[in-house]
Order: structure tokens, then C-alpha cells, then sequence
């Protein structure tokens, strides 16, 4: 049988939720909620990068994901339109 | 909240507050990330990184008007390029002082010389590269701070139109 | 200090010092910033001959970014390099000298008519030829990429310098999507690379590969690298960036994007000469045939049908590209298959002097285009018309380039062309068919915009181009007959190198791995 | 004994967060979700927070001199969280009205007819 | 079996439940809501992370979470409620 | 000045004399005509009596130049059309599916 | 148009992941270099001389980023060390990018 | 023993990625794309940079339990993690240039669908 | 110039908590903490420091005291949160208090325990910082009267920001 470690669980639950959370993000056609969940993404990434033992560069990913990124796609999204689609 | 504050950007009293106390709290660790970069993680651009999104929070609790008028994007590039002179400058240095273009001529020997009675401490040591973990940290201060100012600012114009 | 020994550190870091200078400069004057930029591109200009004389003269030269020795590229107790080693050959030296020579004199056409937002796009300016500087000085993978996305976002940044047309956003916006998509392909492949190797350094990977033999991801990341560097070239089918591009950017700015493009190609002969050399399989050239094939039919067709005049140089620029393609992977069929005597070397001394020539005649058109554009401020060629009233030397000088990329003898683009000609027949006659086709329809291209651009009756009185404008015209006429005249000198002298260069990667790898 | 106490406050802290999560999913409008989105993930990670500084004194205390660093950064962190957790259930709560949503089932709203 | 880390994957699971009101929420806010949950959750599993490998310096990103993952609140909020920027 | 080409060589200079060379016999050759028949009612075209239309309407825009050509190919040109569609997504499609084709034709042709 | 334009996604997207099937095993770098380079003289890889080896009996760094550097952070020291030039480049694209932003919306202040 | 699922998870993150530039019309959907395109590749340099069992490259305050002349076998490789340093800022960069774009095109087409900014074809 | 020194002294407080490393700090820690404490401090001198009131230690004394108490609260917060949880039994409402608070500090105070405290959560306030309450289980007798009495809502917590901000 598989021996299968705790660390090797969070590995496997992080990879389908970033996929999943992936999935979403590029799904829904409200693109607020596709920011949000490219943050989530952005987030799980950065635990991801944690635990692999990349603390300086999940510092850089929380620092630029978690807040420069989301930020610059509102502010987009805001001088932009909220929707995606051809309503018009 | 009056309707004027609505479009001076501004968010609640509560929001405001927590913000002027998130600030200098982001701000001094985002200082202390760059400081000890070359000790524990983070380093000039995980810091600066932080800095800018310290600069960002006011932008969104204060709106970007109030923001601009305290700091503008000029300023942030004139930092932004003083942090980019800063890292070639010292690069050169390398050249001059020492055998080549970003050799780190300062290994072995603390930054700012030796100075009687300070001992052995791990945050002088590591040569040059604090000091290009200061101006990488400027860079990205400023230039981050810069780009989410701008990108606001240009989308708050085209709502005023 | 030796500064013979520091150049190709210099090199990157005179333009760079003074692209950080420029944005406080131009606070305090105009005049002082121009001065400025101009004083660093000159002095890049200079440092650069003197690199690439001594490259010509001494072999290949090694630069170890930060070492306590500069030229020791293994350190103690290693057995590969660890630091970003500069390593520059003959190929390298070339596309160096052609980046600088270009970017030299686009800025001086430039400084004739730029001012608004001028700090910004000096800057942008320096930065473009840094982009293109570090890619081909450069002696690593990651290097490589970091440089690549510098020199992409400084020209998608400048395509939009005349952003009250919405269409040149658009086309930066198009640009600077496949560039990112392309250098994220590459810096995927490069990760494959390092899992299969831990290695960065472009030499030391080449003799890896050499010793281990190619293992399927080493293919994979083969073709990832070949076909994010052939879109960034502009090889047909993944040329439709190109006309956008250089057809919305400013006159100097589209030249300069050429020298971006053949810095890409740079990238792309270094993976296929040198990184894979042996190893490659024979698909790959032939992938290179098809490509250029490709890439000089639809250009010359594509390019009948423009109306815009921009898009329409672009679109021959598409087809010159295709040239340099075929030359090249025909060069690269002979040096696979061990016929380097029997045509390869010609070959690639067509499409290396080719590379060169590309630069110099449509970054000429170019420049004529931009005058007549900023002249008339009328972009579609119907409109245009009998311009050489008013505009005698640009419209001569247009002739003269014209000629060049029609490949019309004397001018150097004939120079190249007939040896690309004769050396591609020796592999298919269908090829050369193919090509000297293309160039007849060039020609009736050019009839084309010739005659409704500059004859006719006149249509309104207008004033010649700017002198600074018309002096740098005049530079690259003054090279395009030069070369047409006496491409013997070119060949031996600087061309020659560079083809050993890929003929020859033992070299590039001794080098650094002794 | 110490080992105990850090099993208890991690024990709350995991239930509480399970519970925010749960009760994420069970309750019907966007107030009462940050009911149980801010309450309890705050509360959780306080206790988790706890119990990682309650190990970081006790290994510090143990001799091991660094460790208090764990505690301290920890404290922080809770600071930070204890700070903006709050703050932010606020300013959604306060969008999610403005943009429209109706509180379900409410009896009272003296938000309503104010004018905005 | 270090505690920390048994702690550390039931708080995954809870981010699990997160993600999935992320995916129903009919609204932008309900997702916010499951964001901050998130943000929250995943700051507890840094830490818990940090102190079950005994990495000191590890905790530093949490602190950084902890700081900024309030700014993408804070601007989808200022998007819904309307206004300027 | 000179050179060489796998069959042969090039020498732009030869080819300059040769061309000035032929230049000068031309001019002769043109030198020999009577000197009235130059200039004047001779070199006016001659449209079946019609008067010669003003420069300006019979200048050639550069959308009708090879108008014959354009059409012959009409085909291809739609074909060309459609592909250059100017939809940044396609142009992201093209780098996809020539390296989907480059990784079939790499992996069969080193199979096989 | 878009089925070609799915069939050659999924066409590429197989080799990918079979790079990824293929590729060495997670949480295994090769330790050495000596099937790479059977002729070498040394036998670390660039990572690890990078981190350097400690003798025990001396008490000291034989090599590594601590003796050659003086940091404590290894990444740090290769980012503005043994890769500076990197991240002069990187500093460069920040830079690059916002220069055009400005190029794009800055205003001329006169 | 989890066989190669991480870089399984970057695959699918790139291929998501690239399904979103492909086959979606709208500029910022792209611009999403192109985001968790870029973190599958950080992330797939991460990986290629774990070491099982390893610690952080960093020596202060290492954990117990590690003696100094085993340090290279204990330690994940630092180079990609500064790779990945540099490629997240390019990112950051890139994303910044690639959405003031779309903000000036959509001043002046006035719409987002990337079908229907086509002002520069054939 | 005051403002500076106290937000000075706010940020090198906080640069040497989080550089204390179990022994006492070098000396180049302090003299960078110091620097890096001036340029934070005028950075942030402006909108931290509003007004001096918190640097009274009383204030400091009150903090330390409410704190137990609000702990107290927020636990059973949170059992009555599981409670509504598990049975899914709600009442909610949206009601609007006046706790008369004037400063900042203490409105955020209030809105903040309020957050954290039993089965409410503030929604909004407006200019005379009147909160607007979520409340998710209305009693019947607050909605008699419309200046709501604010003791069953969050019993004694205005009394304590005003101790604590005003």
C-alpha cells in the first residue's frame, strides 16, 4: 500500500485546490469574482511556495499577489467594465 | 458618510483609522525586511514590495486625490530612478575598486569600516549586499507605488469625464 | 583597471547608468538630457568597436559577472560555472555592433522631432538597446530571458509613444502579449533544462548535452525555445505581430525593432548552433527552410495588397526575414550534414550578411516613411502622391533603398541575395525558384509605392524632412552603397567571424569549461 | 502539561475554524456568513496563534534562547489579524449593502431609506 | 506525528470549504467573505507550518500575510460600494 | 570587391562598368536621332484624336496598381485575409499549433 | 478555426505534460555532476557550491555563500551576488515597465 | 512518495493558463491567463528546486537538529528560488504595462472584446 | 515635530519587538532601528498621530483591562455562532445605535469589539457616527423605541472606547 506522508497530503490538497481554484477564476464571467479567485489562487500559491521551503519567495508572492496584483486589476477592471461578454 | 467623501474616495472613519495604524507598521517591516535581507527571508524586493503596499493601502482607505497631493508619481520615479544609480553606481565601484562589475568588494569587512567597540554582528556583515538591498528596495518602492498611483489616478479621471 | 578587459560589462552598463540618469536629467533641461543619451550611445558606440576588434582579433572573450577574477569562469572547487558568465563570440560581436550602429542612428533621427515626453522615451530608447545588448552579449540561459523581456516591454512601451491613435495601443498591446507569452515558453524550457542538468550556463549545457546525448526533454525544450524565439523573429505563420507593430511604431523606433527581432534570431541560432549543435536533429533545419519559405511568400504577397505605407515595408520586412531563415537553416542542413565546404559556409554568410542588410534597407524605409508621415501627416498610400516635388533627397534616398531590398545590383541586398540564391540551389532548385520570385514581386512591390508616394501630379506643397532626419537617412544610404560596392570587405571582415562562430561551437564551449 | 495545553488550543482552534467554514456554507446571506467568516476564523486563529507562542516560551524557556522569536512574530501576526479581520467583515458588510444586497429574513433594517 | 502538522491539514480542509463558497457565492460579496476566511485560514496554516518544521524565520510571512491580504479586501469592497476610487 | 558565391563570384565594380558601358552606348545611340523630333508635338501621346487627359486623372492609385494580379489570386488573398484576423488570440493559436506541430513531426521523425 | 485551434492545444499540451511525467522525480536534484561531466575534476553541482561545505575538523567554510559572501540568506546572496546581474536586469524591467506607463499617461509638467 | 504531482499541478496551471489566452475574448480575462500562466512556471522552478527533507537556504536560526557538514544534503537549491524571485517581478511588471494598455484601448474602441479590436488586420 | 517623535517612537518600538532575537540588541540594530524609525515616523507622522490622547498610560491601563473582558465576550461570541451554526435558528435585523462616541479611536474601538462580539456586526456608520449594526438575533424589546438602547446590542462596550479614545 501507499505509505504517504502528512507533508505529501498537504501537497496533494494544495495542488488541487490551486487548480480548482484556477479553474475558477478563469470561468466565471463576472471578472470581480475571477479576481478574487485569481487571489485565492495567488494565496495558495504563496503556502504552496512555503512549504517547499521558499520563504523568500512566498514573501514575494504574498507582497505582489496577494495585494500589488489584485490591486492594479481592479483599478483596471474599475476604469474598464465589470462584465465580461458582448452586452453593450 | 456624505455623498463628497463617497467620491473623494474616501472609506469609513474605521477603515481610515486601522489604516493609520497598518501603515507605519507595514512600513517598519517592510524596513525591516529589506534591513535583514540578507539575514532571514525577504530582501530588496519582498520588502519593497511590502513598502508599496503600504503606500497602496493608504490609496484605498484615503482615495488616490488625497494621496497625491502628499506624494506624487513624479517623486516616486525620481526615487525609483535614485535606487536604479544607486545599484549601477555601486556595480561600477565593483569595477573600480575591485576586479570586476558587481564583485562584492566590501566581503569580509563591514560596511561602514570598523568601528571600535561595536563587536562582531551580522547585520554589518555581507559586504555590498545591504546596500543593493537598500536601493532595490527604493526601486520597487517607488516604482510599484508609482504604477498602482497612476493606473488609479487614470481610472478616477476617466470616471470624472 | 584595464578597461579592455571590463568592456562587455561596460558595454551594458554605460547605456543603463545613463537610461537611470535620463528621468532626473530631464527635470533640469532638454538639451543637457540629449546630450546625455547622445554622449552614452556614442560611447557605447566606440567601446563596442573596441570589443568587437578585439573579438575579431583575439578569439572569443569571457567576462565573469562579479568574480574576483574576471576571466576564470570555473571557480575553485566547482565543476561548472556558478556566476552569469559574458561570453562573446563572433555572432555576438556582430548582432552588438548592428544593435548599436542602428540604435546610434535612430537616435539621431530621433532628436529631430521628438520632444514631447522626451525623457520617457530616451529612457525607453537606452532601454531597447540595452534589452538587445545583454541578449547578445550574454553567456546564459536565464540571462538570456531577463534581458528578453527588458528589450520587449522598452519596444512594446515605445509603439505606443503616439498613443492619441488608438490602433498603435492596440498593436502594442498585441506585441507585448505574444512576447510575454513567448519568454514565459522560454523560461519554461530553460526550467526543464536546469531539472535535467542544474546547470544556467549556455556552454556548459552544450557540452552537457554533448556528452549525454539528447534525452526527450531536452527535445521538448528544444522546441519550446525554437518556437518562442521563431515568434519573436517573425517567422511566418507567427508573423502577425510584426506589421502591427512596426507599422503603428514610430519611423526610428521600427527600426530599432528590427535589431529587437534579429536579437531574437541571435537567440535562436545560439540555441540551434550552439546549445543543441550535434545533438540536433535534421527536422529542425528543415523546420527552418519551411519557416523562411513561409515567411518570403506571404510577405511579398501580403505586402501587394497594403495600402498603409508602414505596413507594407513591414510586411517586406516579414519577407526578409524569411530570407535570413532560409539562408540560415540551409547553413544549418550543410553543417549537419558535414557539407560545410560545399555551401554551407556560403550560406550562412549570405544570411549572416543578409541579417546586416535587412537592418540597413528597410530600417531605411523605414526612416524615409517616418519622414514622409511626419511630413504629411497622411499614412495611406492612397492618398499619397507626387511627394518628389518638394522632397528631392528623400525621395532619392527612398530609391536607393528600395533598390537595396528589391536586391537590385550594385546595392548590398544583391550582394547577399546571390549568395544566398546559389548556395540554396545546391539543396533544392525549388527553393532558389522561390525565392527570386519573391524578389521580383519586391521589386513591383516597390514600383508600387514608389509611384504613388513620390510621382504624380503634386498634391500639396510641403517642405523637405528635417535636417537631423535627413542626415541619418543619409548615414544608412551612404552604408547600403558602401556594402553594395565593396561586400568583399564586409564578408571577410566582419561577417566571416561570425559565421565561424557557428560553424565552429567547440570553441564557444572550450571556452568556458576548459 | 504543556503538551496538553497546546493540544486543547489547537483542538479549539481547528473546531472554530471548521465551524467558520461550515457555518460558511450553511448560512443564507452574505451578514450572517461574515458572522461566521470573521468570528470564528479570528477566534480560531487566535488559539492557534496561542498555542504556537505558548511553545515558542516554553521551548525558550527550555533554554533554547531563539525560540522567542516564534512568540513574538506570532504576536504579531495576531496583532495583525485581530487588527484587520474586523475592519474588513466591515467594509464588506458595508459594500454588500450599498451594492444592494438585502439582509434575508430581517426583521428591521434602519439602513433602508437612508438616503445614500 | 508532530500536532502542528495534523492541525495543519485540518485547516486545509476548512480552506476547502472556503474555496467552495468561493465557487457558489451567488454574490461578489459572499466570495469576498470566503477570500477573508481564506486569507485568515492560510495565515494560521503559515504559522502552524513555521512552528512544526521549528522554522523561526519562517513566521515572517505570515506577519506579511497578516499586513497586506486586508488591502484586497479592502478594494473589492471600495469597488462594490461604488464611488470614486 | 569580388565575392565569391558557390557557383561563381560577384564584383560590383564589373558590373558598374559594364553598366556605365551600356549607359554611354545608349546615350549614343539616343544621340543619333534628329534633334526636332525631341520635345514638342512628337512625344505627346496619341489617344485616337482624344485630348490627353489631366495628370491628375489618370494617376494610378496604389490600391488599383496590380489590380489583374490581385484578382488572379483572389482565392488565396481571401484565404490570407481570413488568417491575418488581427484577434490577439489567434495570434497566440499560431504559436500553440506550429509547436503541437514541431513536437509531432520532432518526436515521429526521432521514432521513427 | 477553433477545433484545429483546441486539437493543436491538446496536441501541445500532451507533450508538456509528458515533460512533466518525464522529468526527474520530485524532491531529488542530482547531487553531483559526475554523469554529466565524467572528466571533471570536482563532483558538487551548482546549487550546492553554492551553498557551500563545512569542515568539521577546521571549523570553517571550505566554499560557499557564507565564506564568499558573508550573508546568512543564500538566496539573497545569490540574487545580488552570484546573480546580480540578474537582478540589475530585473531592477532594469521594473524600470522599463513603468517608464512606459508614463510614457503612456504621464502628464508633462510644466 | 508522491510521484511527480507537483509538477503535474504546474502543467495544468500553465495549460489553464493558456486555455484562458486562447479561446477567451475579453482583454482582462487574457491578462488572468497570462497571471497564473507565470505563477505555473514560478512555481514549476520552485519545484525543480525542492529537496526532500530539506530546509530553508537560510542559516540563521537553522532548526535543531541539522550539524554544519551535512548542510548541502539538508538544504532545497537556492538558484531557482532566485530565479523565481526575479520572474515574479518581471511578472508584476509585464501585468502593469498589459493592463494600462487595455485601459487605454478601451478608451478608444470602447470595449474589451479582444474580436472586436481589430483595427490592424490582413 | 511632536507628532514625528511620537510616531518615531511608535516605529522603533516596533523595529525592536521585531528584532529581538532572545538576546540583547547589537548596537548597529539600534542605530539602523533608529533610522529607519525616523524615515517610517515622517512618513507616517501625518496620519498616525491625530492627537495626543493616547499617550496617556492611563488610557493604556484601560486597554490592558478591557482586554480580558472582550476576550470574554468574543468566546461566547463564538459559541453562539456555533450554536446558530449547527441549528440554523437566525432573527436578523439591521439597527442603528448612538453611542455618542466622538474621537476616531474609540469609534473604531467600538466597531471593531462589536465585529468580534456576540451576533453583531458593524455595517456602516455615518457622519455623527451613529453605527449600523447586523444584528442576528433581534429582540423584540430594542425595537420599541427608536434611539435604540445599545445595552442588549453590546452591553457596556461605548462605555469602555470612551474610556479608551475620547
Amino acid at each position: 500500500m501507499f505509505e504517504i506522508s502528512l507533508f505529501e497530503v498537504l501537497i496533494i490538497l494544495l495542488s488541487v485546490f490551486m487548480i480548482a481554484s484556477a479553474i475558477i477564476a478563469i470561468w466565471f464571467k463576472d471578472l470581480l469574482a475571477s479576481v478574487i479567485a485569481l487571489a485565492v489562487m495567488s494565496l495558495l500559491l504563496s503556502l504552496y511556495f512555503y512549504i517547499l521551503h521558499a520563504p523568500d519567495v512566498a514573501i514575494a508572492e504574498a507582497g505582489v499577489g496577494a495585494c500589488l496584483t489584485t490591486a492594479i486589476l481592479i483599478i483596471t477592471i474599475k476604469a474598464t467594465k465589470r462584465m465580461e461578454g458582448d452586452e453593450e | 458618510m456624505k455623498n463628497e467623501e463617497m467620491n473623494e474616495g474616501k472609506m469609513t472613519v474605521i477603515v481610515q483609522t486601522i489604516a493609520a495604524l497598518l501603515f507605519p507598521l507595514a512600513l517598519i517591516f517592510s524596513f525591516y525586511v529589506i534591513m535583514h535581507g540578507h539575514l532571514t527571508p525577504g530582501g530588496g524586493f519582498q520588502g519593497g514590495a511590502i513598502g508599496a503596499s503600504a503606500v497602496v493601502l493608504l490609496i484605498v482607505a484615503y482615495g488616490v486625490k488625497h494621496v497625491e497631493e502628499k506624494m506624487s508619481e513624479g517623486g516616486f520615479s525620481v526615487f525609483e530612478s535614485l535606487g536604479g544609480l544607486i545599484f549601477v553606481v555601486v556595480a561600477i565601484f565593483g569595477l573600480f575598486l575591485a576586479t570586476s562589475f558587481l564583485a562584492n568588494f566590501l566581503v569580509n569587512e563591514p560596511i561602514f569600516g570598523k568601528i571600535p567597540g561595536w563587536g562582531e554582528s551580522p547585520l554589518n556583515s555581507g559586504g555590498i549586499l545591504p546596500i543593493l538591498n537598500i536601493a532595490v528596495g527604493m526601486k520597487v518602492i517607488g516604482g510599484l507605488s508609482a504604477v498602482v498611483l497612476i493606473l488609479a489616478l487614470i481610472s478616477r479621471e476617466g470616471e470624472e469625464k | 583597471m584595464n578597461v579592455m578587459e571590463h568592456l562587455p560589462a561596460l558595454i551594458i552598463a554605460i547605456p543603463l547608468l545613463a537610461a537611470f540618469l535620463t528621468p532626473l536629467v530631464d527635470k533640469i533641461s532638454k538639451k543637457v538630457r540629449n546630450a546625455v543619451v547622445f554622449i552614452a550611445l556614442a560611447a557605447t558606440f566606440i567601446l563596442t568597436i573596441f570589443l568587437v576588434q578585439d573579438v575579431f582579433e583575439n578569439g572569443i572573450m569571457i567576462y565573469v559577472m562579479g568574480a574576483s577574477n574576471p576571466t576564470q569562469t570555473i571557480p575553485m572547487q566547482a565543476a561548472v560555472p556558478i556566476r552569469i558568465v559574458l561570453e562573446i563570440d563572433g555572432l555576438s560581436a556582430f548582432m552588438a555592433l548592428i544593435s548599436v550602429l542602428i540604435a546610434l542612428i535612430g537616435l539621431i533621427y530621433s532628436f529631430s522631432h521628438v520632444e514631447e515626453r522626451g525623457g520617457k522615451f530616451y529612457t525607453l530608447f537606452l532601454l531597447m538597446l540595452v534589452g538587445m545588448l545583454g541578449m547578445e552579449l550574454t553567456g546564459d540561459l536565464f540571462n538570456l530571458f531577463v534581458f528578453l523581456e527588458i528589450a520587449s516591454i522598452a519596444s512594446a512601451a515605445l509603439i505606443t509613444y503616439e498613443f492619441k491613435r488608438g490602433s498603435t495601443t492596440e498593436a502594442a498591446l498585441k506585441y507585448i502579449v505574444i512576447s510575454s507569452i513567448a519568454a514565459l515558453f522560454v523560461l519554461f524550457a530553460i526550467g526543464l533544462l536546469y531539472g535535467e542538468y542544474d546547470l544556467l550556463n549556455m556552454a556548459a549545457i552544450a557540452k552537457a548535452i554533448k556528452i549525454t546525448g539528447l534525452s526527450n526533454i531536452d527535445m521538448i525544450a528544444l522546441i519550446l525555445f525554437f518556437a518562442a524565439f521563431a515568434m519573436k523573429a517573425g517567422a511566418a505563420p507567427m508573423h502577425m505581430w510584426m506589421p502591427d507593430a512596426y507599422g503603428e511604431a514610430p519611423g526610428a523606433v521600427s527600426m530599432v525593432l528590427i535589431a529587437v527581432t534579429q536579437a531574437s534570431l541571435y537567440a535562436l541560432l545560439r540555441v540551434c548552433f550552439t546549445i543543441y549543435a550535434d545533438s540536433l536533429h535534421v527536422v529542425i533545419p528543415a523546420a527552418i527552410i519551411i519557416f523562411g519559405l513561409i515567411s518570403i511568400f506571404i510577405g511579398v504577397t501580403m505586402a501587394l495588397i497594403q495600402d498603409d505605407i508602414k505596413r507594407l515595408i513591414a510586411y517586406a520586412a516579414v519577407a526578409e526575414v524569411g530570407y535570413i531563415l532560409l539562408a540560415i537553416g540551409v547553413g544549418l542542413y550543410g553543417v549537419l550534414n558535414n557539407e560545410v565546404e560545399l555551401y554551407a559556409r556560403k550560406a550562412l554568410q549570405g544570411g549572416i550578411f543578409h541579417i546586416f542588410n535587412d537592418i540597413l534597407d528597410i530600417g531605411l524605409l523605414f526612416l524615409v516613411a517616418g519622414g514622409i508621415i511626419y511630413i504629411t501627416k497622411e499614412r495611406n498610400l492612397n492618398k499619397l502622391g507626387g511627394l518628389a516635388h518638394s522632397m528631392k533627397y528623400t525621395s532619392i534616398l527612398f530609391l536607393i533603398g528600395l533598390a537595396a531590398v528589391a536586391g537590385l545590383p550594385p546595392m548590398n541586398g544583391f550582394a547577399s541575395k546571390i549568395m544566398i540564391y546559389e548556395s540554396v540551389y545546391k539543396v533544392s532548385p525549388i527553393l532558389s525558384i522561390v525565392a527570386i520570385l519573391a524578389s521580383i514581386i519586391m521589386l513591383a512591390i516597390f514600383v508600387k509605392i514608389f509611384h504613388s508616394v513620390f510621382t504624380g501630379p503634386k498634391i500639396s506643397e510641403q517642405k523637405d524632412v528635417p535636417k537631423l532626419m535627413l542626415a541619418s537617412m543619409i548615414i544608412l544610404a551612404a552604408l547600403i552603397i558602401f556594402f553594395g560596392l565593396f561586400p568583399d570587405i564586409i564578408i571577410n571582415n566582419i561577417v566571416n567571424p561570425a559565421v565561424n562562430a557557428l560553424i565552429e561551437n567547440a570553441a564557444y564551449i572550450s571556452n568556458v569549461m576548459g | 502539561m504543556i503538551w496538553e495545553i497546546i493540544y486543547i488550543f489547537l483542538g479549539i482552534g481547528v473546531a472554530f475554524n471548521i465551524l467558520a467554514s461550515i457555518g460558511l456554507l450553511r448560512f443564507p446571506d452574505v451578514y450572517t456568513r461574515l458572522h461566521a467568516g470573521t468570528k470564528c476564523t479570528t477566534f480560531g486563529s487566535i488559539f492557534i496563534c496561542l498555542a504556537a507562542m505558548i511553545y515558542g516560551l516554553w521551548k525558550w524557556h527550555a533554554g533554547d534562547k531563539q525560540m522567542i522569536v516564534i512568540t513574538i512574530h506570532t504576536l504579531f501576526a495576531l496583532i495583525a489579524i485581530l487588527l484587520t479581520n474586523p475592519t474588513g467583515a466591515h467594509a464588506i458588510a458595508r459594500a454588500a449593502h450599498r451594492s444592494g444586497i438585502k439582509p434575508v429574513k430581517a426583521v428591521v433594517d434602519d439602513l433602508e431609506g437612508k438616503n445614500v | 506525528m508532530n500536532p502542528f502538522m495534523i492541525t495543519l491539514v485540518l485547516v486545509l480542509l476548512s480552506i476547502a470549504i472556503a474555496i467552495i463558497r468561493v465557487l457558489l457565492g451567488p454574490t461578489v460579496p459572499d466570495r469576498v467573505v470566503g477570500l477573508d476566511t481564506i486569507n485568515t485560514l492560510v495565515i494560521a496554516s503559515m504559522i502552524l507550518f513555521g512552528v512544526a518544521k521549528k522554522e523561526i524565520i519562517y513566521i515572517d510571512v505570515a506577519i506579511v500575510y497578516a499586513l497586506l491580504s486586508y488591502i484586497t479586501t479592502l478594494f473589492i469592497a471600495k469597488y462594490l460600494q461604488g464611488g470614486k476610487l | 570587391m569580388l565575392i565569391k558565391t558557390v557557383g561563381g563570384y560577384w564584383d560590383p565594380i564589373v558590373w558598374i562598368v559594364a553598366f556605365i558601358v551600356i549607359a554611354i552606348i545608349a546615350y549614343i545611340i539616343r544621340a543619333f536621332g534628329k534633334r526636332e523630333y525631341k520635345g514638342g508635338e512628337q512625344t505627346k501621346p496619341f489617344l485616337s484624336g482624344v485630348e490627353e487627359p489631366s495628370k491628375e486623372k489618370v494617376h494610378v492609385r496604389a490600391s488599383n496598381i496590380y489590380w489583374g494580379f490581385i484578382e488572379a489570386l483572389k482565392g488565396y488573398y481571401d484565404y490570407m485575409k481570413r488568417m491575418h484576423s488581427g484577434v490577439v488570440n489567434d495570434y497566440v493559436a499560431w504559436f500553440v499549433g506550429v509547436a503541437a506541430i514541431m513536437f509531432v513531426v520532432m518526436f515521429a521523425a526521432v521514432i521513427i | 478555426m477553433k477545433k484545429l485551434a483546441f486539437i493543436a492545444f491538446v496536441v501541445f499540451f500532451f507533450f508538456l505534460f509528458y515533460s512533466a511525467y518525464e522529468i526527474r522525480d520530485f524532491g531529488n536534484p542530482p547531487s553531483n555532476v559526475k554523469e554529466t561531466f565524467p572528466d571533471a575534476k570536482y563532483k558538487v553541482t551548482m546549487d550546492d557550491r553554492i551553498i557551500g561545505k563545512y569542515n568539521t575538523t577546521t571549523g570553517e567554510w571550505e566554499y560557499g555563500a557564507v565564506e564568499e559572501t558573508g550573508a546568512n540568506n543564500v538566496v539573497t546572496s545569490v540574487v545580488f551576488d552570484y546573480r546580480g546581474y540578474d537582478t540589475l536586469g530585473e531592477a532594469t524591467v521594473l524600470f522599463t515597465a513603468i517608464a512606459g506607463i508614463m510614457l503612456l499617461f504621464g502628464r508633462e509638467k510644466k | 512518495m508522491i510521484y511527480n504531482l507537483p509538477f503535474l499541478t504546474v502543467v495544468a496551471l500553465i495549460a489553464i493558463g493558456m486555455y484562458a489566452i486562447i479561446f477567451k475574448r475579453n482583454l482582462i480575462k487574457i491578462a488572468v491567463g497570462i497571471t497564473i500562466l507565470e505563477s505555473g512556471v514560478n512555481l514549476f522552478l520552485i519545484t525543480l528546486g525542492y529537496r526532500e527533507g530539506g530546509v530553508a537556504p537560510i542559516f540563521t536560526n537553522l532548526p535543531p537538529g541539522i550539524s554544519p557538514d551535512q548542510i548541502p544534503e539538508k538544504m532545497v537549491l537556492p538558484v531557482p528560488q532566485a530565479l523565481t524571485l526575479t520572474s515574479i517581478v518581471i511578472g508584476v511588471a509585464v501585468l502593469a504595462l498589459i493592463l494600462s494598455f487595455t485601459i487605454n484601448i478601451y478608451r478608444k474602441y470602447g470595449t474589451l472584446d479582444a474580436g472586436k479590436i481589430r483595427r490592424l488586420k490582413e | 515635530m511632536l507628532a514625528f517623535i511620537a510616531s518615531t517612537v511608535f516605529c522603533f518600538v516596533m523595529w525592536l519587538l521585531l528584532t529581538f532575537n532572545g538576546n540583547f540588541w547589537q548596537t548597529d540594530e539600534l542605530v539602523a532601528g533608529i533610522v529607519m524609525a525616523c524615515i517610517a515616523g515622517f512618513a507616517s507622522r501625518k496620519i498616525l498621530v491625530k492627537d495626543f490622547k493616547l499617550a496617556n498610560p492611563k488610557r493604556w491601563l484601560f486597554i490592558l483591562a478591557y482586554l480580558p473582558r472582550f476576550f470574554y465576550e468574543m468566546a461566547k461570541a463564538n459559541f453562539d455562532v456555533a450554536y446558530r451554526v449547527l441549528t440554523g435558528r437566525i432573527n436578523p435585523g439591521i439597527v442603528k445605535i448612538s453611542p455618542g462616541l466622538k474621537s476616531d479611536v474609540a469609534i473604531t474601538t467600538l466597531a471593531n469589539s462589536i465585529t468580534l462580539t456576540p451576533g453583531t456586526l458593524s455595517v456602516d456608520v455615518d457622519e455623527e457616527k451613529n453605527l449600523y449594526i447586523h444584528w442576528i438575533n433581534v429582540k423584540k424589546e430594542v425595537l420599541k423605541k427608536m434611539p435604540r438602547d445599545y445595552k442588549p446590542i453590546c452591553s457596556n462596550f461605548p462605555d469602555w472606547a470612551r474610556r479608551i479614545g475620547e
